[in-house]
C-alpha cells in the first residue's frame, strides 16, 4: 500500500472490546480536549523552531521532527496514566513533550547545553525523562521494542512479586513502521506473549522508513496487524491523523492489557508532513499525496471540532498560539542561555553509576524509587 | 571456615544468596529453570525461588537481553544468563548499545544494575561458532564491567559483587571450570572488582592471566619451578576495570612479563596489558613483553588442532623461556 | 501444544495446489521408495552407531542424532533435484546422508580428522559439501535462515540476471522449532517475500528445543503457520513423520515454488526420539509421549507399506539392514583409519582464500563453478 | 593523468568498474537504489546497474548480510552497504560467525567473497549509538580483513581491491570525509592490502594511524613542524593485515612513536601496534608509545563534549611532545 490510497477514518479493534460503542473522547470534559488542541499545537510549534534552530546550526547531528504525527503522542498518552512507562524511537521529541517534559530541557538538549533532560549527551534521538517516566528516545531502529517488554515485564514483577498485588501498568513501545523489519521486534512481540506482559506496541505508520515506502520494505504492508496475530496478540488499526479517533481506540486497548495483562498490538496509521530527517528533499513521494495528508492535519481536524461544538473559537485559538509561540521562544531563549556542559566535570561523569575507576565496595539495596516498599528477605 | 565445592555451585550459591537478600534480582535464560540450566548452574533454584524469578525463555538472546535491560530502568536487577556467551552475538546490540550507554545518554538517570554471565572460551571441540572469548571483542566497550574468574572463590565472591553493582557487568564464566573443585568460605563475603590477586609468588617472570588460562600460568610455573625459573603468576580476575597496578608492581620486581589471554591476539585484554605495562614499566622491563593467545584463526573441532590453537602450560613455558632468556 | 497430543498425519497446504489429490509418492517407481528405505535404514544406524562413538569418547563436542526425524530430510531431499541448495542447522547428519555424502566422510569430521568432509575442522555441528549442494550445518540457531535466502537469491540471481534466463532451482533451508524465536527468521521470511525467493523454510516442529516445549517457547504454538501468512507467505503443515506424506506434501510446495517463484513456509511435524544432545536426561517430558512416537516409526511406517505392498519382505528388510550395518561399520573403520589433521598443514589453513598474510595481487573474476557462463562487460 | 573528486565519488567509481568488470558484484542496503544511497554514495547506480543489482532492504540489517553471505556460497560478490557501521551490531552474528568462519568451518570449501561498508566512526554529534569505531570491536576476529582508507584515491582503489578479494572485507568510510576532494588516477588502479603509506617523511618521531585521524595527524605534523619537530606520519590504510613493517622501519629511525586511534583505548588495533612495536623496536625506542584514542566514555552529543572526546591534532601535538621529551 502507500498511506495515501488506504482509507483511514475507521478501527479496527481485533480481539479487543470498547466498553461502549460511543465515542469516549467526545464526552470528557471540554478543559481536556483543549488540553489537547494546546498539547498539539506546542508539539506542532516546537517543531517548527527545531527545524529553524537546526538550519541556523544550532542543533547538530540527525534530528527528525514530529509534524503531522502530533495526534498520536498526544493521544495515546492521554489514554494510560502517569506511571505508565513510555518509550520510544528517535522521532521523539512529541512524546517527550506530550509526557510532560518541559519544551525548554526538550530544546536545551538538542542544543547540547547542561540543562538538557540528560544534560546535552543524549541530543534530539534520545530523550529521557524518568520523572515523567519517559525511557528514551533510541536511535536504533527496533532496539526499544525489547526495551518496553523489559518495561512491561519490570512494572509487572513489582507489582506482583515486590508487592504481592496484581500488575498495575502498562507500557507503551512506540516504533516506526520500518522497525517492523528488525528482528528484535518479533522476538520482544514472542516474549511478550508468552509472558503476557502488558506492553502495547504502537507502531506510528507513517507509510515511510525514510524513502522507503511501506510497501517496498515490509510484506502483508496493508495488514500489519497480521504480524502481531501471528503472536496470538490482540490488534487494533487506528485513525491516527483524529485525536478523538486515537484516544477512542487506544482507551479500549489500554483498559483490555491493564486489565488481562497481556500485550497489544497498533497500527496507527499517520503520516509524517516533513523530510525523514533534516537533510531529506522527499523525492520519494508524490507531492499530490503530501497534500491530501495535509488538509488532514490533525490540529485543523480538532480544532474544528471544537469550533463546531462551540467549545473554542478562532480568537481564543489565535490566543492560545500565541502564548505557545512565546513559550517556545522562551525555550530557545532558556536553551540558549544554559551553558554548554562543563568538559572537565561531565566527559568522564555517568559512565558508572559507582566512581569512576576500581570498583569501591558493596552497594546496599535501595528502597525503589516511586514508592514502592520492597521486601527484605532472609 | 571453607569448604570445597563446585565453580558451578560457588555460581549457585551467589546468585540464591543475592536472591534471598534482595527481591529485586531474578534470573532469566534459556534452560535456567524447568532444567535447572544447561549446565546446572542454576540447578534447584525455580524451587526455591518459584517460575516468577527463574524464568525459562525462548531462543531470543537479542529479545531477553533487552527486555532484561529495560526492566532495571523501572528498577530491578537482573542475571541474564547466556548458555554461552558465543550466542550473545545475536544481542551484541543491546548488551553493548543500551546496557553500558543507558546512564551517560539519558544524563545520569538511568542505571543499568545487571548482570549477563555465561560460558565463555572454549568448551571441548565446540567449533569455530561456539568457542567465542567474548573478552577479546567487548572489553573495547566502556560501561560495562567484565570480570573473569577462574576459581570458585572467586567465582562467587565476585558474582556477589557483580550482582550488588549498579552498573552492566559481564560474567565470564568457562564450561571448563565448572566442576573444578576448591575452597570457599563458608560464610558470606564479596570480592571487589578492580583487585587483580597474586596466586603464586615468584621473582624472576610476571605471568598474568585471566579465567580458565590462570590454571596453565599455574601448571608452567611448577614446571618451570622445576628449572629454577620463579613466576609470579598473577590472576587479574577482573578485565573491567584492570588492575594494572598489581601487575605493574610484579613487573617492576621480575623485570619480564608473559601476558597469557585465551582471545585471540589482535586489540585484545593481551594487547592492553603489553601496551599499558611497557608505558608503566618502560626503564624496568628487561625484554618486551610476551604474549600467548589462541591461534590467530577460528576455532578448530578436531581435539589435536584444538589443542594446537589454545594457550597450554606448554607455550606459556616457551614464553616465559624466551622472554627471560637474557635474565 | 505438545507434538503428543496434535493429530497429525495430514498435511493442510495453504494457497498451495497439489498437482493432483492422489498421493505421487505411491505412484514413484519401486526402486525410489525402496532407496528411500535404505536412505532412512541408514540415518538410523548411522546415527546408533554415532551415539555409541561419542559415549566412547571417539566423537567430541556436542553431538545430535537424528533418530525419529529421518522421514524429513529423506523425504524433502527427495522432493528436490540435486542443484537445489541445501542448508540447515546442527543436527545436520541426516541432510547430509540424505543429500548424498558417503558415510565414511561425515563420521571422519565428527572424529575429527583429514578425511572428514571439513577436514575435521568443522564437527558434528557443521558439514559443508560443495559436491552435493549441501551448505552447511550450522551451530547458532537460527543463523541459517538468512543464509537460506541469499542461496535462493543468489540461484535466482545467476539464473535471470548472469544467464538472463528464470530461475530455476529451489532452496530447502531446515530449521528447528527453536529457531522460530530468533529474529534472524524473521527477517529473512519478510526478505524472502519482498524478493520473491524461491526458499522453502521447513521447521522440523519436533515439539521441543532442548527442554522446552514449543509452547513453553513459542506463541501460537498450534498454529506456528500463521507467523509464515504474516509475511504473505505460503505455507503448509505436513506430518513428518510418514515419509510418503512429506514427499507428496514438499512436492507441491516445491513445484509452486519452483514454477512462481516464491518462499514458502512448512510446518513439518516430527519428533526426535532421543535427547537433544547425548547428554540430556529427558526429564521434560513424559515417557508416554515418547513410546506414543515410537508406535509412530517412519521407518517402519514406510517398511510396512512397503511389506503391504509386496514390494519388500521381511527377510530382504533383514538383508539390507546387515549391508546397512556394515557399511556404517565400514564408515568408523574408515574414519578411525583417517589421519587426525596435522597441526602444521591445518591450523593456519583456510582462514584466508588468498594465502595467509598481507594481500598479494588482485584476483581476476574466475569463470563460476557448475558451469554457469558468466559474461564479462564494458 | 589525475583529476579531484569526492572520497563519495572514489567509492562510487570503484564499485560502478567492479560491477562493470564482473557481473556477479552487486549492491545491497538500505536506499542504496531510488534514494541514491543515505549519503549518495551509490548515485546513479540504480540507474546504470537496474534493480535487481542495486537492491533497496527493509531495515534488516542481520538478515540481508546473512542472505549476501548465503549468496556468495553459490558464486556471487556482494557489496552490503551499511548506513552507518553502528548498524551492524545488530548484525553481529552474520557478519562475524559465518562470513570470517565459513572457509575454515567449511574444511575450504566456501570462502566468502563479500564486501561490508560503511561509515564508521563518529559523524557529526550523533550520540553514543551511532558513533561506533567497529575497528575497535571487530578487529579482533580472524578470518576477515579490514580497510580504513583515509583519502579518495586509497578509498577508490582499495575498494576495487576488497571487491576482487576472495574473502570477506569490512571496509570503513567516514562520513566526514564523504566530501573531502584530493586527487585521483585517471586509469584503472588498484591498492594493495596490507600496504601502509608514509604521507609525510620526517625524522624525529613516527605517527601512525588509519581512517579520518590520518589528517588530524597530518595537521598536527605541519604545526609541529613549526616548534621543529619533525614527524613521519603513516597512514595504515588496512588494519588487516597490518602493515607491522613499515611503521618498524620508521620507528627504528625515530625511536619514538605516537598511535592515532579514533577507537576506544582498550583492547583496539592502537594497544596492538603499541605492544607489536614494543616487541619489534624493544631497543630501538627512546621512550614508551604514546596512544592517542577517543576518550574512553560513551560518545556524547553536546559539541564540546564530543570534539573534547575524539582524538584531535591539539591532543596529537601533545602526545608527541610528551613522547619525545627525552629527545
Ligand atoms: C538498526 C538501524 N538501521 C538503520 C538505521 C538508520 N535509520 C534511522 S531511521 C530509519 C528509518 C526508520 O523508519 P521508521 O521506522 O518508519 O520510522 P519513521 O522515521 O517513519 O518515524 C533508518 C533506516 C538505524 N537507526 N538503525
Ligand atoms: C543463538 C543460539 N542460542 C542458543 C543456542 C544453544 N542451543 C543449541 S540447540 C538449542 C535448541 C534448539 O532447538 P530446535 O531449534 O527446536 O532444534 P532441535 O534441537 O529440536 O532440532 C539451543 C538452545 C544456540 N546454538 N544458538
Ligand atoms: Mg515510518
Ligand atoms: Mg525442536
Amino acid at each position: 500500500m502507500s498511506v495515501a490510497n488506504t482509507s483511514i477514518g475507521t478501527s479496527h479493534l481485533t480481539g479487543i472490546v470498547p466498553a461502549t460503542g460511543d465515542s469516549v473522547a467526545r464526552s470528557l470534559p471540554d478543559k481536556t480536549l483543549l488540553e489537547w488542541l494546546r498539547m498539539m499545537v506546542l508539539i506542532r510549534e516546537f517543531e517548527v523552531r527545531t527545524m529553524q534552530a537546526y538550519q541556523d546550526r544550532k542543533i547538530g547531528g540527525f534530528c527528525h521532527v514530529y509534524i503531522g504525527q502530533e495526534a498520536v503522542a498526544v493521544g495515546c498518552t492521554a489514554s494510560v496514566e502517569h506511571p505508565d512507562p513510555i518509550v520510544t524511537a528517535y522521532r521523539d521529541h512529541g512524546h517527550a513533550l506530550a509526557r510532560g517534559m518541559d519544551p525548554k530541557y526538550c530544546m536545551a538538549e538538542m542544543f547540547g547545553r547542561i540543562g538538557g533532560c540528560a544534560k546535552g549527551k543524549g541530543g534530539s534521538m534520545h530523550m529521557f525523562d524518568r520523572d515523567n517516566n519517559l525511557f528514551g528516545g533510541h536511535g536504533i531502529v527496533g532496539a526499544q521494542t525489547p526495551l518496553g517488554a523489559g518495561l512491561a515485564f519490570g512494572t509487572k514483577y513489582i507489582d506482583e512479586v515486590i508487592n504481592e498485588g496484581t500488575s498495575q501498568r502498562v507500557t507503551l513501545c512506540f516504533l516506526g513502521d520500518g522497525a517492523l523489519n528488525q528482528g528484535a521486534l518479533h522476538e520482544a512481540m514472542n516474549l511478550a506473549g508468552l509472558m503476557k506482559l502488558p506492553v502495547i506496541f504502537i507502531v506510528e505508520n507513517n507509510g515511510y522508513s525514510m524513502g522507503t515506502s511501506i510497501n517496498r520494505g515490509t510484506t502483508m504492508a496493508d495488514e500489519i496487524t497480521a504480524k502481531a496475530k501471528a503472536y496470538g496478540m490482540l490488534s487494533a488499526q487506528i485513525d491516527g491523523m483524529d485525536i478523538l479517533n486515537v484516544y477512542d481506540g487506544m482507551k479500549a486497548v489500554v483498559d483490555q492489557v491493564r486489565s488481562t495483562p497481556c500485550p497489544a498490538f497498533v497500527d496507527m496509521r499517520t503520516y509524517r508532513f516533513k523530510g525523514h530527517s533534516m537533510s531529506d528533499p522527499r523525492k520519494y513521494r508524490p507531492r499530490e499525496e503530501e497534500q491530501s495528508y495535509e488538509t488532514d492535519d490533525p490540529i485543523a481536524k480538532l480544532r474544528d471540532y471544537l469550533f463546531s461544538q462551540k467549545l473554542f473559537d478562532e480568537d481564543r485559538f489565535k490566543a492560545m498560539s500565541k502564548e505557545i509561540r512565546g513559550e517556545v521562544r522562551a525555550s530557545i531563549k532558556w536553551a540558549e542561555a544554559s551553558p554548554p556542559p562543563d568538559v572537565m566535570e561531565e566527559l568522564y561523569k555517568d559512565v558508572y553509576v559507582e566512581e569512576w575507576g576500581p570498583y569501591n565496595g558493596t552497594s546496599e539495596p535501595e528502597m525503589l524509587t516511586d514508592g514502592d516498599q520492597r521486601k527484605e528477605e532472609g | 571456615m571453607t569448604r570445597v565445592i563446585e565453580y558451578r555451585d560457588a555460581l549457585n550459591e551467589a546468585m540464591c544468596e543475592e536472591m534471598r537478600r534482595d527481591q529485586r534480582v531474578m534470573l532469566l535464560g534459556e534452560e535456567v529453570a524447568e532444567y535447572d540450566g544447561a549446565y546446572k548452574v542454576s540447578r534447584g533454584m525455580l524451587k526455591e525461588f518459584g517460575e516468577k524469578r527463574i524464568i525459562d525463555t525462548p531462543i531470543s538472546e537479542s529479545g531477553f537481553s533487552g527486555m532484561a535491560i529495560g526492566a532495571t530502568m523501572v528498577g530491578l536487577r537482573p542475571i541474564v544468563e547466556f548458555m554461552s556467551w558465543s550466542f550473545s552475538l545475536v544481542a551484541a546490540d543491546p548488551i553493548l548499545n543500551n546496557a553500558p550507554k543507558m546512564l551517560y545518554m539519558s544524563g545520569g538517570q538511568f542505571g543499568c544494575p545487571i548482570v549477563f554471565r555465561g560460558n565463555d572460551g572454549a568448551g571441548g571441540q565446540l567449533g569455530s561458532t561456539h568457542s567465542w572469548c567474548v573478552e577479546g571483542l567487548y572489553s573495547n566497550v566502556p560501561g560495562m564491567k567484565m570480570a573473569i574468574p577462574a576459581f570458585p572463590e572467586d567465582a562467587k565472591g565476585l558474582l556477589k559483587t557483580a550482582i550488588r553493582d549498579d552498573d552492566p557487568v559481564f560474567f565470564l564464566e568457562s564450561e571448563r571450570l565448572l566442576s573444578f573443585k576448591d575452597e570457599v568460605p563458608e560464610e558470606e563475603y564479596t570480592i571487589p572488582f578492580g583487585q587483580a590477586l597474586v596466586r603464586r609468588p615468584g621473582s624472576d617472570c610476571t605471568v598474568v592471566s585471566f579465567g580458565r588460562p590462570v590454571h596453565f600460568c599455574l601448571e608452567a610455573a611448577e614446571t618451570l619451578a622445576k628449572e629454577g625459573i620463579s613466576c609470579e603468576v598473577i590472576d587479574g580476575r577482573t578485565i573491567r576495570p584492570l588492575d594494572i597496578d598489581t601487575i605493574v608492581r610484579s613487573v617492576k620486581k621480575t623485570n619480564y612479563l608473559v601476558v597469557v589471554d585465551q582471545s585471540w591476539s589482535f586489540g585484545s585484554p593481551g594487547s592492553e596489558i603489553a601496551s599499558q605495562v611497557h608505558q608503566h614499566c618502560f626503564d624496568d622491563l628487561d625484554n618486551a613483553v610476551v604474549r600467548v593467545h589462541s591461534a590467530d584463526v577460528p576455532t578448530p573441532y578436531a581435539v589435536e588442532l584444538e589443542q594446537a590453537y589454545l594457550p597450554n602450560a606448554h607455550r606459556i613455558c616457551e614464553a616465559v623461556r624466551s622472554v627471560t632468556y637474557n635474565a
